[in-house]
């Protein structure tokens, strides 16, 4: 799990957004309960002998209109000044302190973390980001219109290809956010969430340092006969583990996949067994999405899948 | 997009010359001082037709009987001389010709706001007041004369009005022309002139000549197209008016987004302004279909 | 329900012409409907514009004598076309049969220039977005010369049978020419698009 | 040559009866061009798809109901709610508008026949045609599954595979030309066939609205014909409007989708508004008050309709300095919708009121979509949009504004004009039973989805992982959606019912006003016996015991009178087309060369020719009465 909601407001423009939301429900709410009143009052109020419609009453009611179309003017005129309001306390100057690049395909999120001094490196479906700073996202996309969407950190924004677009993110406090693809992209839609791992600097440092580091070696030999799998099975061509010869690009970078929380965009926990079940068939797991089954025999498959838990 | 950018954002969009200030606090060369514009071309016949109808209103004051069409019609004029003014002296035009967003708005004022005011004020009577006898029997005559009597009849019905004004406000925004117009003098002034004229028989068409349901017609095309036109340029990815744009960093844009307010000016205040005159058409329209004594005694002959 | 008589309408003539004619009116808005359709084309075509970096893409700006030669045929045939239609508001059948026969001509001669405008454009509609726009400008407005040029023969085989001489068929010859102003003003922005941005 | 001038009543009635009556039989009514035959068969045809429609939704609550459900696969799901969406909008809610349209329009404004009846009854066949198609694709398994808003590049030709999408831009070309088809029939028949003496501030608010409509229909439709097709042409010949690659735009076609789409809820919306101005009077029994202030409100919904398309284009990275604009103009909406919420509101104080179903679906229509109408201000918000954009909050407002704002409406108008339209009342019973189930299982199953989308569901997901907060609140709503459709079940039955053994109407059973309550229940095939000549705005109030009438009409041929746009003087006598059968020959022709022009671009050319033989066929004079002038 993580929180997604925009109600559960844990970054600096998710909070904003709140208040905002909370405000401008209150204001609406308040202008609901007039109008029923009223609604109330006109259906139910005694009617004397005569009816009313001689000229003076139409005159009062006239004026009462007025008044009534005169308040929607300044209710609205406020709530406009008000989302103004939150829109320039979202676009905060400053550089970002950070700067990941997001490049959304059917059915997956691809992380890349460019830094030139230290090392760039890739991630699939899950971003670590250290508390309080602010981090740029660049938004593309490689197929279709996709949408990232972290509703407990901040706002939407679209991924359009031929576009890019920009999004600030800062979380005020540490937690695991969890983000969902929110423009329909085809069949699989609705496996296409990510997760956001806000952390103190200094575990988000570590982090990154493993990050970019080769994919590991372990000394286990199950691993490393799955390894031997995992280049003779076809999986090489399209994955990347870095300090092996696998430099496939179509699917997502498996340098580190054991470190991850989920696999397949967030569809399951992320254990051996799911490792396991998501290898032998992901057509069944998340029909229609890109990775082909390829037919392995039990052994092959333990191995495998223990290979990739082992790529911390 | 900084906090100090945020307020100019704000500022432009809903008080245009007010922000004047806010906009260049951080001591940009222009900052000191916001210099008014006397361009001779512009500011001579601004002035005589100020002169000519203060004159003529004095005049006609002597003379006529009807002093309460004369005070309002002489507000309206003047609240729309005033924003002739306010658009081509003052110092929105300085402005106009260093951020595109300014240009557009003295534009707007120019189009929407001066000349229909000075075409509800139905000036020219005054005028020819307040010229001397002989000249005021000289100017009536040839206004009389069959040629510009037709030419004007002609150009003022709402079809051609509506397809003249567009037509000025499309081929003056290519963004060539646009940004030639902003380097060359006289081709600026041309831009202006165009803009005001044009304008001037459009709402003379819409309030003057055309029936008011056609009015209303012409006067939603006309905020159809504007608008089409303000959001291609708000939305363009690409900047278009280069050499208008250019000294957008000065005030804290980016080109970019200069052209993008410019544009959404146009689309936004700008197609407000036909829409409710639109609108105020279209409801004298309903509500006098049925005076006028035609109705009852046609229908029961 | 009771009813008073209170007015008499047998008087009134048996078919309206001009603004009294309902297909007048529907002419109108189909044209209103059409226009918004082309308006909205050269919008796109704008729109398509702004985002290129540079206008055409990848081609050089349209030769010109075809299209140049068209609009001068179609602007002239305006004279014909309104020659016609005065013509059908007199009721003058032998007139407005050879007219229509001259406006049948009129419509057949645009699409042999036609032919020639699209290798002008230097583009085919699959190469880039703007080859697309150029193409679907040009085909649309072929589509409504090709229409109103069915409209006329029809129109003209009508004025030659039993049924011509009929206030209702020269409403339709006015309507008919109001339809092929139409197809000749919507032309206008159309070439000054084609032919004339890309040269700005 | 036969006037009405010296004939007894009975003798007239028989005569026009002679002269306006179909022929009966397959082919009389297949040619038949009476505005109430083709407005009951659309009517009957989009409550057919209303239904269908609803099923679908039953499918997907049903799959929503818990999660990791595996009732509808993602395949379908995609299909469904894709169907649903543009089942509803193009195949109901646009057309049931329209039908009512023709139905009413030409009996409120006192004339014999729609304007163009032989293109009306080419617009139900077409329209019959483009929902075959829609739901013959289903199924065959092979619909839409790319939302009703058909994103590129989704539905480009690079990953929308098949057929799939193609279908859907036909579908939209056959709904938008019926469409455009029955605008112009009202544009025509509310300026030129009104009443003598109906001017225009004498126009029913029904008829205000439908012409307002028609007038969005006419502006906003050829943008969605000019999307739909150039995206049949982007995936059938290779242009390239939409693919960033070659310069064209993905956002190219949001803008033109949404510059159509926006003014759809209008379309959709205005007539609603219509129906209660309408129909609140006759329940307070008082004119409606602010009759002006309501018509400008409903231009100036109209005229800003217009400018609003960019507001479902808040999250697609738009220029970040326009927000403010873009918030102050989708706000301004309010304006209008307060207008008229006020107005309403000033009618029921101070008249006095008869709580009948159909003023009971009003006063549901006032308490749900001031709600819907308030959720519209907040998604106007830019910022507010952002955490709400494509997630059940938005799903919940538009059903609010849609079935609050327009089904509740149209229920309500049922109720009120059956009696007109079948000479038998529906039951009140009854009635009060659907608006009760109706009213409450409605709220109990839109209300939660609010809070749906504030907890992060997002729209157009066929399942969701267990450990996501929002599965309880998803059984409730679906079951609330069984007792929401068993409210519409009540309904429907009631009508069925009522159809053939309710109470006998009446002209005027409600005591109203306009001019369709002044002849008989149902209404002959000539609609008035002799045409209404009107001087106020509530005509049959003004003159409760005798209509003012016209005289002079013949009775041999088809013949209405047109009058005069403004003041509605009279100015000629024409005939209205007989029935004919190449308007159904017509629709055939062109259902198969769009049809056909999925797979074939030459289709355009070899599919033109029976198109201009039916064509010709339907206008060819035939030397009748109907000719002379």
């Amino acid at each position: 799990g993580g929180s997604q909601s925009a109600l559960d407001a844990q970054g600096y423009s998710g909070a904003l957004l709140r208040d905002l939301i909370v405000l401008i429900v209150v204001v609406c709410l308040v202008v609901w309960i007039g109008v029923m009143i009223m609604l109330a009052w006109s259906l139910t109020r005694r009617r004397d002998g005569q009816a009313g419609d001689s000229r003076g009453s139409e005159q009062r009611l006239g004026v009462w209109v007025s008044g009534a179309v005169a308040a929607t003017v300044l209710i609205i005129g406020g709530l406009t000044i008000l989302s103004f309001q939150t829109t320039r306390s979202l676009d905060r100057a400053g550089d970002p302190d950070l700067t990941i690049r997001v490049r959304a395909q059917q059915w997956w999120w691809q992380f890349v973390y460019e830094d030139a001094d230290a090392g760039s490196f890739q991630t699939a479906n899950e971003i670590h980001i250290p508390v309080g700073k602010e981090v740029r996202v660049r938004l593309e996309s490689t197929d279709v219109i996709h949408s990232f969407w972290v509703p407990s950190l901040g706002g939407k924004q679209d991924l359009v290809p031929g576009r890019e677009n920009l999004l600030t993110l800062r979380a005020e406090r540490p937690g695991v956010y969890r983000g969902q693809c929110a423009e329909f992209c085809g069949l699989q839609h609705s496996h296409m969430a990510f997760f956001v791992i806000a952390e103190e600097e200094e575990s988000y440092r570590q982090w990154a340092a493993t990050q970019r580091q080769p994919g590991a070696q372990t000394g286990e030999a199950e691993a490393s006969a799955g390894k031997a799998v995992f280049m003779a099975r076809r999986c090489a061509a399209c994955h990347t583990i870095r300090g092996t010869g696998a430099t496939g690009t179509t699917g997502p970078d498996l340098t580190h996949v054991g470190s991850r929380r989920t696999i397949a965009a967030g569809l399951m926990d992320n254990t051996r067994g799911s490792l396991a079940a998501w290898i032998a068939d992901p057509q069944t797991l998340k029909p229609g999405n890109n990775m082909p089954l390829v037919p392995l025999t039990g052994d092959e498959l333990r191995q495998l899948s223990a290979y990739m838990e082992s790529l911390k | 997009m900084n906090a100090r950018q945020g307020d100019f954002t704000l500022t432009t969009a809903l008080l245009a010359i007010g922000a004047l200030p806010a906009a260049a606090h951080d001591g940009e060369p222009h900052a000191s001082a916001f210099p008014w514009t006397f361009d001779p071309w512009i500011v001579t016949p601004i002035a005589i037709a100020g002169g000519l109808y203060a004159l003529g209103s004095v005049k006609f004051q002597q003379r006529a009987n009807r002093p309460l069409f004369a005070i309002n019609s002489g507000i309206l004029y003047w609240t729309g001389w005033l924003s002739l003014v306010s658009a081509l002296v003052s110092p929105l035009h300085f402005l106009g010709e260093h951020l595109f967003t300014f240009h557009m708005i003295e534009h707007e004022l120019v189009m929407a706001v001066a000349a229909p005011l000075v075409v509800l004020a139905r000036p020219v009577g005054i005028f020819l007041w307040g010229l001397p006898r002989p000249l005021r029997h000289l100017v009536r005559d040839v206004m009389k004369t069959g040629l510009v009597w037709r030419t004007w009849n002609a150009l003022s019905a709402g079809t051609p009005a509506t397809l003249l004004h567009g037509l000025a406000i499309w081929v003056w925004h290519a963004p060539t022309l646009f940004d030639a117009a902003v380097s060359d003098i006289l081709l600026h002034r041309l831009q202006h002139l165009s803009f005001f004229a044009t304008a001037v028989i459009f709402w003379w068409a819409m309030i003057w000549r055309s029936d008011r349901g056609m009015a209303a017609w012409h006067l939603f095309l006309t905020m159809l197209h504007t608008s089409i036109l303000g959001a291609l340029i708000a939305l363009s990815p690409q900047v278009a008016y280069l050499s208008q744009t250019r000294m957008a960093q000065e005030w804290g844009l980016t080109p970019l987004e200069d052209q993008q307010l410019a544009g959404m000016v146009m689309w936004g205040p700008g197609g407000i302004i036909y829409a409710g005159a639109a609108l105020a058409m279209l409801a004298l329209w309903i509500a006098g279909s049925s005076r006028g004594g035609l109705n009852a005694s046609r229908v029961h002959s | 329900m009771k009813e008073r008589v209170v007015l008499d309408v047998s008087r009134l003539p048996l078919h309206g012409m001009g603004i009294a004619s309902a297909t007048w009116w529907g002419t109108y808005a189909f044209m209103l409907i059409e226009g918004s359709g082309f308006g909205l084309a050269i919008v796109v075509y704008f729109y398509l514009m702004f985002l290129a970096p540079q206008w055409p893409v990848d081609a050089p700006a349209p030769d010109l004598w075809a299209g140049t030669a068209l609009t001068a045929l179609l602007v002239a045939s305006v004279l014909p076309n309104i020659m016609v239609s005065r013509w059908a508001q007199k009721r003058n059948l032998k007139r407005v049969r050879i007219g229509l026969i001259v406006m049948s001509l009129c419509g057949i001669a645009p699409l042999v220039f036609r032919v020639f405008e699209f290798p002008a454009l230097h583009i085919r509609w699959d190469d880039n977005a703007y080859g697309s726009i150029a193409w679907t400008l040009l085909g649309l407005h072929t589509i409504h010369v090709l229409t109103d040029l069915i409209d006329t023969l029809v129109l003209t085989c009508l004025m030659f049978s039993r049924h011509a001489d009929n206030t209702r068929r020269y409403g339709d010859v006015e309507d008919n020419a109001l339809y092929w102003n139409f197809v000749v003003i919507t032309w206008l922005p159309l070439y000054a698009c084609i032919y004339w941005v890309p040269r700005l | 040559m036969v006037t009405d001038a010296d004939l007894d009543e009975a003798e007239l009635e028989r005569q026009l009866a002679r002269t306006w009556t179909s022929k009966p039989g397959f082919w009389g009514a297949i040619a038949s061009v009476d505005h109430k035959v083709v407005a009951r068969r659309y009517i009957v045809t989009a409550f057919v798809f209303l239904i269908l429609g609803g099923i679908l939704a039953l499918a997907m609550r049903l799959q929503l109901s818990q999660p990791e459900a595996r009732f509808v696969d993602a395949d379908r799901y995609n299909q469904i709610f894709t169907m649903h969406g543009s089942n509803m909008m193009f195949l109901f809610a646009v057309p049931v508008m329209e039908a009512m349209a023709v139905y009413l329009v030409p009996l409120m404004v006192g004339t014999r026949n729609i304007a163009f009846p032989r293109l009306n009854a080419f617009s139900y066949w077409l329209f019959l045609a483009g929902g075959l198609l829609l739901w013959i694709s289903f199924a065959l398994d092979t619909a839409p599954d790319i939302g009703w808003f058909a994103y590129v590049p989704l539905s480009g030709p690079e990953y929308g595979a098949g057929k799939r999408a193609d279908i859907w831009a036909q579908m939209i070309t056959f709904t938008e030309v019926s469409a455009l088809a029955i605008a112009v029939e009202i544009v025509v028949t509310v300026f030129k066939q009104r009443a003598p003496g109906m001017s225009l501030d004498r126009i029913p608010l029904l008829v205000w609205s439908m012409l307002v409509m028609a007038f969005l229909v006419i502006m906003a439709m050829p943008a969605i014909m000019f999307a739909s097709s150039t995206l049949i042409m982007d995936r059938l010949v290779g242009t390239h409007f939409y693919n960033p690659a070659e310069g064209g735009d993905a956002l190219l076609w949001q803008h033109l989708f949404w510059f159509f789409g926006h003014p759809e809820v209008y379309i959709i919306f205005l007539p609603a508004v219509g129906m209660v101005s309408t129909i609140l009077p006759t329940f307070v029994q008082r004119p409606v008050f602010g009759y002006l202030p309501l018509v400008m409100a409903l231009i100036a919904t109209g005229v800003l309709a217009f400018g609003l398309w960019v507001h479902h284009m808040f999250v697609v990275g738009l220029p970040r300095l326009g927000e403010s604009f873009f918030t102050a103009s989708s706000m301004s909406i309010a304006i209008p919708a307060g207008v008229q919420i006020f107005c309403w509101l000033a009618t029921l104080w101070s008249g006095r009121p008869v709580f009948k179903t159909p003023l009971l679906f009003v006063i549901g229509f006032i308490i749900t979509f001031v709600i819907g109408g308030l959720t519209g201000v907040m998604v106007a918000s830019v910022p507010f949009d952002a955490q709400v954009h494509d997630t059940y909050f938005v799903v919940a407002h538009f059903h609010y504004v849609l079935i609050g704002g327009a089904v509740f409406p149209l229920i309500a108008a049922v109720y009120y004009w059956f009696p007109k339209m079948t000479g038998r009342m529906m039951s009140e019973r009854l009635g009060q039973w659907a608006f009760w189930l109706i009213f409450i299982s409605f709220h109990l199953t839109f209300f939660p989805m609010h809070i749906l989308g504030l907890q992060g569901m997002p729209r157009r997901i066929y399942t969701y992982q267990p450990d996501l907060p929002w599965a309880g609140l998803n059984l409730f709503v679906s079951l609330s959606a069984i007792i929401l459709s068993l409210g519409f079940l009540v309904f429907f039955i009631d009508a069925i019912r009522s159809w053939s053994f309710g109470r006998p109407a009446g002209d005027n059973p409600w005591n109203a006003p306009t001019l369709e309550w002044a002849t008989s229940s149902p209404p002959p095939p000539y609609n008035f016996r002799s045409i209404p000549v009107v001087d106020d705005r509530n005509p049959l109030w003004s003159q409760p015991d005798a209509l003012p009438v016209s005289s002079g009409l013949r009775t041999d041929r088809r013949e209405l009178l047109i009058t005069g746009v403004v003041e509605a003087l009279p100015e000629a006598r024409e005939s209205s087309p007989q029935d004919s059968v190449w308007p159904f020959w017509a629709a055939i022709a062109t259902s198969v060369m769009l049809i056909w022009s999925i797979f074939s671009p030459w289709a355009v050319v070899w599919g033109s020719i029976p198109i201009a033989i039916a064509l010709i066929g339907w206008f060819w004079p035939k030397g009748e009465a109907e000719d002379e002038s």
